[in-house]
Formats: C-alpha cells, structure tokens, sequence
C-alpha cells in the first residue's frame, strides 16, 4: 500500500507547525502566493465565482437580444453599444462565445478541480498539503494569464467564432469580426487554462497516490477523492490534444505577426477557399480535423466538469440522510467506466459534420453506453436516499437538485445518442437545453451545496441557511424556467447561436417563450448576487462552526475549522470507509468517523488484503 | 412545515416539466408547424423521436417518482438512525441490466433509419443514379444559398457525368439564390458545398441537416412526399450574419417546367417578344 | 438579518419586473413618429423686388498675370515612353503638365473668368447653334479649358487611335462616363444640363493624366484665358458685376483667385481688369 | 465594434462582488440600482454628420448649426422622422375624409385598406389652412382616428379630407435598423458597426454609402441614378462576390419599405453634400485657418442664400431620382441578343482585347481583371492629388478591381440583358465607362463572349477554337507562354499579366487565385 511512512510524515508535519508558529508568514506569502492547498482553494473558489457573475451577465446580454431584439441593451449597450444603440450582431456572437468560454474554463473547470479539489484532496486523504505545493501555487497564477488574454480577447472586439472554434471561421481572420487577434488571444488563453489544469492533475494524482494517511485504502477513499482522481487522469490525457490542436490552429493563423509571422501552415484550412475576397487560401488541410482533435478533449471535459460534483454529492448525500452511500464500489466502478467510455464518444458531435457516415454508428452506441454507468449512479443516489433521516438544509437541497437535474440532462441526451433523431436536433436549442441541465443543473448545484458543505471547514462559520434556502428556491425556479422550456424550442427547431431567430418565419411564434425564458435567466443571475452575500456576510457574521459541524464521517472534519498550515494536530489513521453514518457499532450518535479505532476490531476490510490497520467490519459492501 | 413544502417541491415540478410537455403540440412549440415531417424518412425520424420520447417519459416519471417517495419516507422518518446499509448487489445488477436492455434496444433499433439516412445509400455510390434525381449544387457562402442546377432536361447516367458536372460551370446551367426547387415524391440528390466558412443546411420541416465543409463536396438526398414551401436554415455558426441565411425549399410537381422557367428568366435579353416575357423579368435579375 | 433578506428580495423582484416591463424605446422595433413637411415651402425667397431691366451691353478685357518666374512644367510622359498606348500616347510630342500654363509676359493661360449668376433683368441671349468640340489627340485633351452653355451639345472627338473614355464630374450636372472609340470623327454628343457654380474637370480612366476642365452656364457670359493670359467677354450687360476668377491651380487644388471681382461696365464700352497673382496663390 | 479596454471591466454586477466586501446596507443600496442595470438605457438612434461638418463647426458654428438644424426640419432623426413632401419618396400615404369630429378623435374613411398599425404617422387635414397633426392609433373597427393633441381639438368639418402620411417609412425605417443597420450604418453612411470589420480587408467592397446617391448596379443609362427597381433587385438577389447577401425571401411591401428608406437616407445624404458644396467656401484651409473675409463669406452662404441652396439641392436630388425611375432612362436593346455561337463569341473576343475600346487594358486578356491600366497612378477629381498607390477607384475613393470575367460571378445579375446593361451605360460611381458608342450588334458580341468566359475559357485561336488551358485546376501556376504564340495581332506593347483562362473554379463564386495575387 503506497502510503507515505506516518512517523516521517508526523515529524515533518510536526516541525512543520512548530516552524510557523514562531514567525507569521508576509502577507504575500500567506494570502497571494501562498503555496497551502486551503488559500490556493480559497483563491480558486473567490476567482472563479467572479467568473461565475461575469459569464453569467454574459449570458443576461444573450438571453436580452433574444427577448427583444435589437432593443437597446442595458449595460452592454451601453458600454459597447453601437450605433443606435442597438448592438451588433457580430457583439452578440462575441457575446455567447465569451459566456462558454468563461463559463467552461474560468469556472466549471477550475471551480471542481481548482477549488474543491485543492481543498478537499489532503483533507479528506489526511495529508498535510499537496504533493506539490508550488506547483499548486502555480496551477492557480497561471490561471490569471489566462483571464488576462480572455480580457485582451475582449479587448480585440472578443472571440466570436463560438467556444468551439470551428475552422474556418475561426482560422481566417476575415472570416469574422472576431477572428483577428482576439481568436488569437483566445488561443493563446485556453493554452494557459490548460497549463493551469494540467499543473493541477500531475498534483491530485501524485498526492492521491502518495499521500494517504494510514488505512487510508484505495477502497476507503470518499468518492470526491475517486472522483477527483478519475478527473485528473481524464484531464492529464485529454488535455495534450486541446493543447496541440489550439497551437496547430495558432500556426495555422497568418495573421500572427512577429516571429510567427512566417508559419502559416494549414492544418485546417483547405485551398482555394475566399473569404470576403481575400485572397484565396492555399494548402490544402482539412477542417474537420479540428473538430475531431477538439471533442476528443471537449467531450471528456464535459466529464472533468461533472465527475467531482457527483463525488461530492455523493459524500454530502450519505453524511445528509445519515447512511451510508448506497452501493460505494458500484459507484466508484461507474465514474471510472464514464471516464473510459467518456474517451471514446467524441464523435457524437459531429454526427453532421460530414466525417463518414458509418462512424456514426460506433459512436452511436459508445454514447448510449455511457448512459449506462450514469443511470447507476443516478439509481443509488436515490438508494442513498431512501431509508434515510433527512434534514432539509440547503446541502441536501442542492445535492437533491443535482440528481434531479442529471436526471433530466441524461435523458435528454438519449435524444442525440441516437443519431438519427440528433440530425435533428442537432444544434438547435434542445442541445443547449441539454448541456445546461448536465453543467448548471447537476455541476453548479452540486457546488452551491459543497460551498455550504464545507464553508464551515474553509472559514470556521455556518452559511446563512435562510440565505441558502431563498438561494436555491430562486436559482431552481429560475433555472427550470430558464433552461426546461429550451428543450421544446429546439424540438421547435430554433438554431441556436440566432442573433434574430425572428425573421423566419416559423420561429416567429416563439418570441414570447424566449422573453420568458429571459426572466426567468435574469431572476436566476440576480440570486446569485444572493449566494455572493450570503458568502461574504458568512466569512464575518456567520455562527461559529465547531470541527464536525455536521456530524460527517470523513478525515477532512477532524482537523480544526479553518483547519492550520498542516491541516492536522497529529497525521491521522483511517479505520474504515468514510459512509458509517448510522453504524449500530455506535450509540447515540449516528456517525462514526474513518479516523475513530473501535475495539474490537473485524474482519478485514475486503478492500485490499494489504492493510495492515485493523479495520472495520462493512466499511465496504461486499 | 417544511418538510412538507419541500417534499412537495420535488414532487411538484416534475409534474409541471410532464405538463408543459404534454401541452407543447397545442401550444405549437412542437415540431414546426406541429406539423409531420414532409419526407418518408423524415417521418421515420419522428418515429423514433416519439418511441424515445415514450421511454424517457416512463423513466423520467419512474426516478421522480422514486425519489419524491424516498424523500417524502425520509424526511419523516422519526427513529434516531437511518437505515444502516451499504446497498444491495441485487438491486445493482437488476438496474445495471434493465437500462443496458432498453439502451441496447434504442442504438439497434435506430441504426436502420441511420443506414437509410446516409449510410447505405453511400455504400454502394457504384450505381448510377435514379433517373428520378434531381442533381443540384448549393453553394453556402456568408450569408445566402447559392444555388446551380444543371441544364433543364439533363439526365446523369453515372455518378462520373455529376462529377464532371460539378468540376465546373456548364452552358445553360440554371442558377438561383436561396429558393431551392425540389422534385415532389421523388428523390432529390444535393451536392453541399462551402463557399468560405463552415455552414449547415438545416431543412426542419424535413428533418435534413447536414454542414457544409469548406473545401468538401458533401451529398445529400431525400424525398419530399408533400408540397409546399419548407424553411431552410443554417444550422452552423458561419459569422456574424449566421442567422441571415433565410432560404426555402419548394416541392413542385413538374419540376422541370419551372426550371425552364427560371432558364428563361435567365436568358432574358430585354427584347424578347411581348407574351414570352417571364413575369417580373424586367426588375427581376438572377444572381 | 432576516429583514435585510426581506428587503434583499423585495428589491431583486423589483429590478426584475421594473427590468423586464420597460418596452425600451431607440432599437429597431420601436417605432419612430413621423411629421410631414410640405414640399416648395421652404423655397426661400426667389428673388423679390422689381427687376429693373438693364439695356446695353459692354466689353470687359483684361490680362491675368504671375507675379515671379513659373517653375518649369513637368513632363509626365517623355516622348515615345508611354507604357501603354504607346503608338498614340505622347508619340509625336512629349506629354506636358498643363496644370500651370505660363505664356510670355507672365500671363497664365486656363483662367476661367466668368459671372456666376446672370445679373437680374439682363437679356440673356440664345446659345449658340453649332456645338463645341473637345477634341484628343496624343492623350491631350485638347482644348484644356473651355466654357460651354449649359444647353449646348459638346461633341466628344478623339484623334488616337486608341480608345479612349471621357469622365466627367459636374457639380449640378449629369456625370458622363463614356468609352470613346479610337479615331471617333463624329463625335460623341453630351450635353450639361445644368448652369455649373464652378468649372469641373474632366478625366480619362485609361489614361490617368489626361485631365481637361469644363464650365457650363446658363448665360454667355464666361471665358478663359489666352496662352497670354488676356481675355475678353463681349457683351457684357452694363451694369455692377461680380466675377469668378477661378483656376484648377489656385490653392494647389483648384479653386477662386478671386471670388467677388466687382466691375462695373459702362454701356457700350470697355472696362479693362488686370491682376497678378503671387506663386503662393497656385501653393507653390 | 468595441474600444478601449472597457470590455475587461466586465459587466455591471462586478462593482456589486466587491461592496458585497463591507456590510449588508451597502449591498441593499447597490440591490437598489438594480433596476438601473436591468432596466432600460435611455440612448437613441441619432442621424450622424457628414465628417466635414465637425470641421466647418471650427470655422463658422453659424454655417453647421443651420446646415444640421435645416437636416433635421426636413428629415428628422431615425426616432421622429419628417416626411418632406419636396423628395420623391413614397412615405405611405393614405387620404380619405373626416366623418365627424369629436375632441382629438375622427371619425374617419379611408381609401383602400389602411394598415392596422397606424401610430405616429402624420395626420394633415386638408382644411383652408392645412393642419399638421400626428395620429396616436386608429381602430380599424370603430374607424376611429384618435389624434395626439389633447389640446386644441382640430377643427374640422365633417367631409374634410384628410392625408395620413408614413407608414411606409416607419416600416422601412424599423426594417432597416433590423436587416441593413449593421453594415450600413443609421445614417447610411455605410459605417455601421460590422462596417468597420469589413472595411479592414482590402478588397472587400464596403457597404455602399448612400450618401452620393449613387448605386453602382444599375439598368439606367450612362448618368442617371438607381431607379426603384434596381434597388429591389440588388436586395433581392444580393450581391454576388460581397457582403451584400440575398433578402429573397422578403415579403415585398416590407422590400418596397426598405428601398423607400434607403432612398430617404440617400436623399438626406446627397442633400448634405450639396449643401456643403455650397458651404465649401466656409471650411478651413489646408493649415486649418479659417477663410479670409469669413464674416462676409458667412452672411451670403450660410444665411443670405442658404435657403436658396437648399431648395436647389432638393430640386436637383428629386430631379434625379426621379428621371431615374423614367422608363425612357432605361437601358433597353433595340435588337435581341444575337445568336451565342462561336462566331459571335471571337468577334466579340477581338473587341475584348483591340485597343479601340480597351476592354482588356482593365479586364486583362484572359479576363481575369489583371489588365494594364491597375499599374497607373490615377488622380483624385476632388483634390487634384494623386492617390497614394496604383490602382483604379471608385468615387469613394476606394480601390476596386475590375470583374474578375473568369469567376462566373456578375454582381449585377447574370442575364444577358444585366450584361448588355453593363457594358452599355457602364457601372455608376466607376472607371467602368458606358460602350453605348460601340454599335449595339458589337456589344452584343461582348456579351456573348464575356459570358462564355467561365465556361470556356477566354482564348481563341484565329479560327475561334478555342482554348480550354489544360486541366490544371491551379490557375496561379499555369505558364503564359503555352498561347504566346496566340495573342492577337494588335496586342498591346506591354503584356499584362494575361494568362489562359484554364478550367474556371469548380465553386462559381470563388476568385481565382490569380487575381486575388494580382491585387497585391
């Protein structure tokens, strides 16, 4: 069992402690370049919840041009409007690329694996920091290059070729308004987002590996650590291919100027292709290939952005009903067969893409296997549920709100699983129904419920429940009334990415349930302002929250809230899974926690044969 | 108090999800026009869509259903522990094999329509094409439908001839701008280019979509079985003027009188004598 | 705290439904408001007053001369070096810049003197029958200035043989953009239909030098300078008059030397004007 | 489309992440402005001035003050248009009479079948006096026609015909901003917004500006403007080649709409033009300085004969556009297009390239629009200068290419009767001159060959066989000597980059490389 030696661990740990008692770290240190995994997760979350309301008024400027067209557009139209102030339709498509870019790569991603796997990966596994501090330290700043080229990207009139960047829109800059430098810039940032999640995986996998406390076995893992592992071997694997392929489409850019000046190769772009009498390209690529080289990363990403949500709700919903997780192998066994089978289903996007037909079918069937693991996970969620004693507090709100949601997102993926009805429907707003009921729906609930989860572990206070609640209801309600009514639009047939869907004639009809739709959004945008309140107004006036405010299993609650430098008083030992809520071993209380030893000991957990700390009986189902 | 509004909650907005469904074809935020689709395979399509439509409808109850209760069992549960398990291998293998039974059963019982769609008919391209075919070429560019046809009265024996065809412009082809002409009940056979950036013809009434790749020669058929006038899209974001491509697919009976038509159109030098003038020819200038 | 989150919401829910309700005036649904204006009313004053009819006539004569020597006229096509056209284009003489023509004496020849509006009750008398010519020859325009009535037709001919096209750019006028064929005798018939402010110039597409100036009016009362820089206009009405001293150099861009010259012609006879006009008045 | 680093500021709620920092009053105060941020922005649609507005406003404010307050008499702005009977524009005019009058309501019936959505448009009642008033609804039903004045009911007479003028334009004018606005600009200056990301590549023609009322695809003759009809076609059919995309499918009273529009705008335009034509004395000198005499200068332009001017410019304006729409302005032939046999095509191919009337010295032999005369230097009629760089222009002075004849792409339709029209009167605002000297039979000939061109290819040998350039599909690396030997006899001293046309674009509406390369 690859578990660092616990002596050498404590003294260093110990000497670790003594060493910053004495002198405080600068300010610097502690609160901007701080190499602890808790501030470098505290940085990750505040950033990115930023990014939350920027990509989300993003979205508001959408939904508006969609309500009323051509209306005169608060804020935005203001700040960039053009002549009439009404806004162009070029701004409006620079306007949903720039929502799916920020919203994927400046909080999904860094929001699951940057803040809550920072936090919760040494907490829950019982180590005392990553692997790799300064690496983590760095995983964050060279998130801020990235921001900052997206900005530049604005700057350059804002990447307008979508977040998918299909060539040749986005290969020739006289494609698009948004194809000059601000494609350019574009590139240049999601490299960097790469970097930063890259630098991320290398650490949770070593750490996860490494680092284990004592007992701690693969097997007695919370399924937030299985599934930020997973996440991380997904993202070390998919990520090279965006990376190659982002500078194969920069090189591919004449346009670059400077050194790059002389490269224009053309990976992507074919010959004889004139755009806006420019002249006629040469060379002869080909410009499908980006879109296999993109999905084989942006599907998996779609996994990278949901797998640590359905780990993390997992652990909220046992410690919540007080019972152990239904099913904890089947579990695990299923993030990994959606991360396997998630690798070979790219294809689903392109089903009218021109690439042969006969591929279709393959993917077809990966795609519908992959519902499968999801509808098992979906099962036990509901097995952990039942016969629980649940409290209805904003957590056990959100993670319900999750199952819920998954539920409704992977049904309707079986519609474009199957490709004869995704021909269909295939970019027009059911997908975007879709996707927003996998990415908001199920991810961004699972997250509002482990932000109250474990705030009190972060800043040492309860949320305001009150807040959370009024919270949640308006985000729900916004949020269904937002994003349910999409599916019956694009059965309707309303493409999406339309700056005026209005002057065909057959969507005319749809006007209104799109200004429904819009305020629906825009009451879901400002309770978010709800969530930032509650959050700041916590961090000062919220109640003291003790080590275990609620009574949960894992390592992570018996470190002191927040928890020290160290995380630690002494490296713990693991005795049994993290789901013994409601164990009869225990009276009077309904948990028992992994680091707990209870005499006598049983049977060996059947786990792993390895173990040499005794451990408890069922910690695993068998 | 709130226990009950919560469970409730859960409860509830399912039902509203299942109604608003259900309503949607009255409310014509069904399938345009809530109309069926205008093309034999079009209407398979539907088919299928409904058969999914049913299943997930089931499921989706199913779950909701489970879950309300477990909620509803949960929440007011008084005994000071929760039910102490770690799940059940059976339940596990029953729902892992009943969903893998039902997934299976979707991907094979669907793969035929998508062999029809595309699939077969691309396998055996050796075979000349029906006489029936009427061989077109769109062109997509930023932002219109850029249509040719060949010569009225031209028949392709091989797909050599539509090759040749397409290589180049020809004597007495027909063109026209975003108003496709198609035959009614009879196969249509389009060749889908791309003038600049990617674009996707996007027919809703006929369930057709398929993008335009630069630098690719894509093909396309159908049948259009009803007559009329069918919206066409783009369906691919091609550019700040994607939602401008606002095109339209007519099914005619004779089919090539209109060509001859638009021939006419055409060739119109300005003097024709009075009575053969085409109506409008003299605003009227084809692109 | 629980009225902060009372207010909190109440606020949200009325940004909301203030947000939403707006109709939002100014895009392009709102629908402007339109007034009507009628049309001649705003006509202004035609003139007004009796018109006192002036009878006689007399003759104004005079030099326009440069003050200075004239720098040199650059040659734009040396004899024979035409890149194109090069059997026509400057193939018997060099091609010269004719933008600043200096004759002895200094006199500046091109001047357009002229009156722009005809003075109130004078007789304005019939244009003449027989048309002008604007002939080319050698990729000249030939002449390089000239005063036409406004009704008159002005026969575009072409000595080259080589095609040519006549561009002009009148400024009430209908333009003409028309190809004149090599070696065309019978002339190509254009006609201004409007009395011109200012005189205009007239180019030539293929042959970018080729540059003339035209002056169309609704009266007979304009001219341009000799090679020697003198003019005269017969047949003045006699009376206070205003002229337009006007040369495609003045300024460097073409434009008045003298917008108001107030002369006054005595019935039956003469009055004389000369001037002299610095190089920086031709921005040299 | 979008300056200065303003984008990265980010979208209004970011000011409210960091009060969220103090305490809880703050944020309900920010909550309060809420409504501010979603609520409606108060900005309109304003007509912009001419660019040497702004610099006559340094000379004489006088002179631009009447020139902008005289516009917005007579046009209005895009959100309160004024329909001035002097233009030639339909506005929409319906006329009927008074039933009865009660208060600011009429009763009232009216010709035809009115529109249901008569608001805002002008209301005149034909009384001695003419009154101007502004519908603010009529009720198609009841026929009632309600008034906006509450003061001063109208007092007329039952049996008082009555004009309501403008719904056209209220149409044209929302369709605009909803289908043109972008490119063309509100004020159609054709500086839109995405105008400005097209002008960024330089052989993208621009979205037309209407400002000089002219059109360059036209069936009018040498020197008339756009008629009606042209306007219909060129947003009908789109231009090929450009920006200009087809709005087929429109419905045709929203099209009629439109081109009513676009019309008024050019009008506006033209007529601000000419006025500062007349003002042109007024404007500052090169170095900036203001005119001498300006107090003078002033007095008689900006005031003294102001009106006069302007009353000119629109007689002149309506003059024009309306002899455009006069049947006998319209190119028509008086023979039909002759037989397009290869006999017609060679006579047609030797007028292409003799120098009598120098197609090719713009076109190039092999049609590829490469000729000659792109290498000149051509002078700018308004300042006497010479551009910067070679090349032909048109009147907004920017530079163009002659048809690529190899493309197969005719921006002005491809008819022969659109060809014919070409060549005849030529195209507006271009150095491409009208041939109507040219005997119609030769020009016909043109026609026949010049369409043969993509299909054939543009050489012939001496018994008009002719050449398909082999089968290369790279027009940019075939050989010119392969048909030196085929020039014709009158070829011009110098070669222009005449290549054989080769097999044209297997996509008609792409370039062929060649020229794109010639362009540089």
């Amino acid at each position: 069992m690859s578990t660092v030696n616990p002596a050498a661990a404590a003294e260093h740990d110990h000497d670790h402690d003594d060493h910053h008692g004495h002198h405080e770290l600068s300010f610097i240190r502690k609160y901007v370049f701080s190499t602890d995994h808790k501030m470098i997760a505290v940085q990750f979350l505040i950033t990115t919840l930023l990014m939350l309301l920027v990509g989300g008024s993003l979205a508001l400027g959408v939904r508006w041009q969609l309500a009323w067209p051509w209306q005169n557009m608060p804020v935005f139209g203001q700040m960039f409007g053009s002549e009439g102030g009404q806004i162009s339709p070029e701004f409006y498509t620079m306007l949903f690329t720039m929502h799916a870019t920020v919203m994927i790569f400046l909080v999904i991603i860094p929001i699951l694996a940057g803040a809550f796997g920072n936090f919760l990966i040494p907490l829950m596994i019982g180590a005392d920091d990553m692997a790799f501090p300064t690496l983590n330290m760095l995983s964050y700043w060279f998130m801020w290059p990235a921001i900052f080229f997206f900005g530049l990207s604005f700057y350059f009139g804002g990447a307008a070729a979508g977040w998918t960047s299909y060539p040749l829109l986005s290969a020739l800059p006289e494609a698009a308004p948004g194809s000059g430098h601000a494609q350019n810039m574009w590139l240049v940032a999601v490299t960097f987002i790469g970097v930063s999640s890259m630098m991320g995986s290398v650490n949770y996998m070593t750490t996860i590996i490494n680092m284990r406390a004592p007992g701690m076995t693969l097997f007695r893992m919370p399924l937030t650590i299985w599934s930020m592992f997973i996440t991380a071997i997904l993202q070390a694997f998919a990520l090279p291919v965006l990376t190659a392929a982002g500078f194969m489409m920069l090189f591919d850019r004449a346009q670059l100027g400077g050194a790059l000046e002389g490269i224009h190769t053309s990976f992507f772009v074919p010959s004889g292709i004139v755009v806006n009498n420019a002249a006629p390209t040469v060379g002869g690529g080909q410009a499908l290939l980006w879109q296999h080289l993109f999905w084989f990363y942006s599907h998996p990403a779609v996994y990278i952005m949901l797998l640590p949500a359905m780990g993390m709700v997992s652990d909220m919903l046992a410690a919540m009903c007080r019972k152990p997780i239904f099913g904890y192998k089947p579990m695990a066994y299923s993030l990994a067969a959606i991360a396997g089978l998630g690798f070979i289903v790219w294809g689903h996007h392109m089903f009218t893409s021109g690439m042969n037909p006969a591929l279709g079918m393959t993917f077809m069937v990966s795609t519908i296997m992959i519902a499968l693991p999801s509808a098992i996970k979906t099962f036990n969620w509901i097995g952990t549920i039942w016969g629980g004693k649940i409290r209805f507090n904003t957590v056990t709100l959100n993670c319900i709100a999750f199952v819920s949601q998954f539920v409704v997102g992977g049904l309707s993926g079986i519609y474009m699983a199957a490709v004869p009805v995704d021909i269909y429907i295939h970019d027009t707003y059911f997908i975007v129904a879709h996707f927003h009921y996998v990415l908001f729906g199920a991810t961004l609930f699972g997250v509002f419920g482990a932000i109250q989860f474990w705030f009190p572990k972060m800043f040492g206070r309860m949320m305001s429940e009150r807040l959370g609640k009024i919270h949640f209801f308006l985000t729900f309600v916004g949020f269904n009334g937002t994003f349910f009514p999409m599916h019956l639009l694009g059965v309707a047939g309303m493409p999406r990415r339309y700056a005026d869907p209005y002057i065909h004639p057959y969507l005319e009809h749809l006007m209104p349930m799109n200004q429904f739709i819009t305020v629906c959004a825009i009451v879901m945008g400002l309770a978010q302002l709800i969530l930032v309140y509650n959050w700041f107004s916590s961090i000062y006036w919220g109640t003291e929250a003790g080590r275990n405010p609620w009574n949960a299993n894992g390592v992570e609650w018996i470190a002191p809230s927040p928890p020290p430098h160290g995380n630690f008083d002494e490296v713990p030992t693991v005795y049994r899974g993290p789901y013994e809520y409601s164990s009869p071993l225990v009276e009077g209380r309904d948990y028992l926690m992994q680091t707990e030893y209870l005499p006598p000991p049983g049977s060996d957990d059947s786990g792993d044969a390895a173990d040499d700390q005794p451990a408890e009986n069922g910690a695993d189902e068998s | 108090m709130s226990r009950i509004f919560w469970c409730l909650f859960f409860t509830v907005w399912p039902i509203i999800a299942i109604v608003v469904c259900a309503i949607s074809p009255a409310m014509d935020w069904a399938f345009p026009g809530n109309r069926e689709a205008a093309t034999p395979l079009g209407q398979r399509i539907d088919d299928l869509f409904f058969l999914i439509t049913g299943i997930v409808t089931v499921t989706f109850i199913g779950t909701m259903g489970a879950l309300s209760y477990v909620l509803w069992k949960g929440s007011k549960n008084e005994d000071e522990k929760g039910w102490y398990s770690h799940g059940s291998h059976n339940l596990e293998v029953i729902w892992t094999i009943v969903p893998a039974g039902v997934l299976l059963f979707i991907a094979l019982y669907q793969l035929d329509v998508w062999a029809i769609y595309r699939v077969r008919d691309h396998e055996n391209r050796d075979v000349g094409p029906r006489p029936s075919h009427l061989v077109a070429e769109v062109t997509a560019r930023q932002f219109e439908w850029r249509i040719r046809y060949p010569a009225p009265g031209t028949k392709f024996t091989t797909y050599k001839q539509i090759k040749a065809w397409l290589a180049k412009p020809h004597a007495g082809d027909v063109y026209a701008v975003n108003k496709l002409f198609v035959h009614l009940n009879r196969e249509t056979l389009i060749y889908l280019k791309s003038a600049d950036v990617q674009h996707a013809f996007f027919v809703p009434d006929l369930r057709v979509k398929q993008d335009a790749m630069p630098g690719q020669s894509i093909d396309i058929w159908f049948t259009v079985n009803k007559s009329g006038k069918f919206n066409l899209t783009c369906a691919e974001l091609c550019g700040w003027g994607h939602y401008k491509m606002r095109g339209e697919v007519e099914a005619v009976e004779d089919l090539e009188a209109r060509l001859k038509e638009l021939k006419d159109l055409q060739d119109y030098d300005g003097v024709t004598p009075p009575g053969t003038v085409p109506a409008g020819a003299s605003e009227e200038a084809t692109p | 705290m629980t009225s902060a989150v009372r207010t909190l919401t109440t606020t949200t829910l009325a940004a909301v439904s203030l947000g939403l309700l707006t109709g939002c005036g100014g895009g392009a649904s709102a629908t402007p408001t339109v007034t009507y204006k009628a049309g001649g009313e705003s006509g202004a004053d035609s003139g007004g007053g009796p018109v006192t009819q002036i009878d006689g006539t007399g003759t104004l004569s005079g030099t326009i001369k440069l003050v200075g020597t004239a720098p040199t006229p650059k040659v734009i096509v040396a004899k024979g070096t035409a890149k194109r056209d090069t059997n026509v284009c400057g193939a018997e003489v060099a091609i010269i810049d004719q933008s600043l023509q200096v004759g002895e004496g200094n006199g500046i020849a091109n001047v357009f003197i002229y009156i722009d509006k005809a003075p109130p009750g004078a007789p304005i008398p019939a244009a003449p029958t027989e048309s002008a010519v604007f002939d080319q020859k050698g990729c000249v325009f030939l002449p390089h200035a000239m005063v036409v009535r406004s009704s008159q037709t002005v026969l575009i001919k072409s000595q080259d043989d080589a095609g040519h096209n006549t561009h002009t750019y009148p400024g009430r006028s209908r333009s003409f953009n028309g190809a004149i064929r090599a070696l065309e005798r019978d002339g190509v018939p254009l006609i201004y239909n409007k009395h011109e402010r200012t005189p205009f110039p007239v180019k030539c597409d293929m042959h970018s030098w080729m540059q003339a100036f035209h002056l169309a009016l609704d009266h007979p009362w304009g001219t341009i300078t000799r090679a020697d820089g003198s003019f005269e206009l017969k047949g003045l009405p006699a009376t206070e008059l205003t002229l337009r001293v006007w040369h495609e150099k003045a300024g460097g861009k073409g434009g008045f030397l003298e917008r108001k010259l107030k002369v006054t012609i005595p019935k039956d006879g003469s009055a004389t004007v000369d001037k002299e006009f610095q190089l920086s008045d031709f921005g040299l | 489309m979008i300056s200065g680093s303003r984008p990265i500021r980010g979208p209004g709620s970011d000011p409210a992440e960091d009060n969220t920092l103090t305490t809880r009053h703050s944020i309900l105060r920010l909550l309060a402005l809420l409504p501010l941020v979603v609520g409606c922005a108060d900005y309109q649609a304003e007509f912009v001035n001419d660019e040497r507005v702004a610099a006559l406003e340094t000379t004489s404010s006088v002179a631009a003050t009447n020139l902008t307050n005289s516009l917005n008499t007579h046009f209005g702005t895009p959100n309160a248009l004024v329909a001035w009977g002097a233009l030639p524009i339909e506005f929409g005019e319906i006329s009927g009479t008074v039933l009865s009058a009660t208060g600011n309501s009429l009763r009232v019936s009216l010709e035809g079948d009115p529109p249901t959505a008569l608001n805002h448009v002008a209301v005149v009642l034909e009384t001695k006096t003419p009154q101007n008033r502004m519908a603010s609804s009529y009720d198609a039903d009841t026929r009632i026609l309600t008034l906006t004045e509450q003061e001063a009911a109208p007092a007329v007479t039952p049996g008082t015909p009555l004009r309501l003028i403008g719904h056209k334009l209220q149409a044209g004018r929302r369709l605009y901003m909803q289908h043109c606005m972008h490119c063309h600009g509100v004020t159609g200056d054709g500086n839109g917004p995405t105008a400005r990301y097209i002008r960024n590549h330089r052989f993208n023609p621009l979205p037309r500006d209407y400002r000089r009322g002219l059109f360059k695809f036209t069936s009018t003759k040498n020197g008339f403007y756009a008629s009606r009809d042209d306007l219909r076609r060129t947003v009908r059919q789109g231009l090929a080649g450009t920006y200009m995309p087809s709005f087929l499918l429109i419905d045709p009273d929203e099209l009629d709409a439109i081109v009513e529009f676009v019309r008024f705008l050019a009008m506006r335009g033209e007529i601000e033009r000419r006025l500062l034509t007349h003002l042109a004395p007024l404007m500052p000198t090169d170095d900036g300085d203001p005119p001498k005499d300006l107090q003078s200068l002033e007095k008689e332009l900006a005031v003294d004969t102001f009106n006069e001017a302007l009353a000119d410019a629109a007689s002149l304006v309506a003059e024009n556009w309306t002899s455009a729409d006069a049947p006998e302005n319209l190119v028509i032939p008086t023979t039909a297009r002759l037989p397009d046999d290869e006999k017609s095509r060679l006579k047609g191919r030797n007028l292409f390239i003799s120098t009598k009337i120098n197609c090719a010295k713009c076109h190039g032999e092999g049609g590829r629009g490469n000729g000659g005369f792109l290498k000149d230097i051509q002078k700018n009629p308004e300042t006497q200068q010479n551009y910067p760089t070679p090349g032909l222009r048109d009147a907004w002075h920017k530079m163009i290419q002659p048809r690529n004849l190899t493309s197969g792409i005719y921006r002005g339709g491809r008819r022969p009767l659109d060809v014919f029209r070409r060549v005849t009167a030529g195209i507006k605002a271009t150095p491409m001159a009208g041939f109507a000297t040219v005997p119609e039979t030769d020009r016909w000939h043109i026609v026949n060959y010049v369409l043969s061109i993509p299909i054939d290819g543009a050489f012939f040998d001496e018994h008009g066989h002719q050449y398909h350039g082999g089968d290369d599909s790279h027009a940019d690396h075939d050989h010119p000597h392969d048909h030196e030997a085929d020039k014709p006899a009158d070829k011009p001293a110098d070669k222009p980059a005449d290549k054989p046309a080769d097999k044209p674009a297997d996509k008609p509406e792409t370039t062929q490389p060649k020229s794109a390369k010639d362009k540089k």
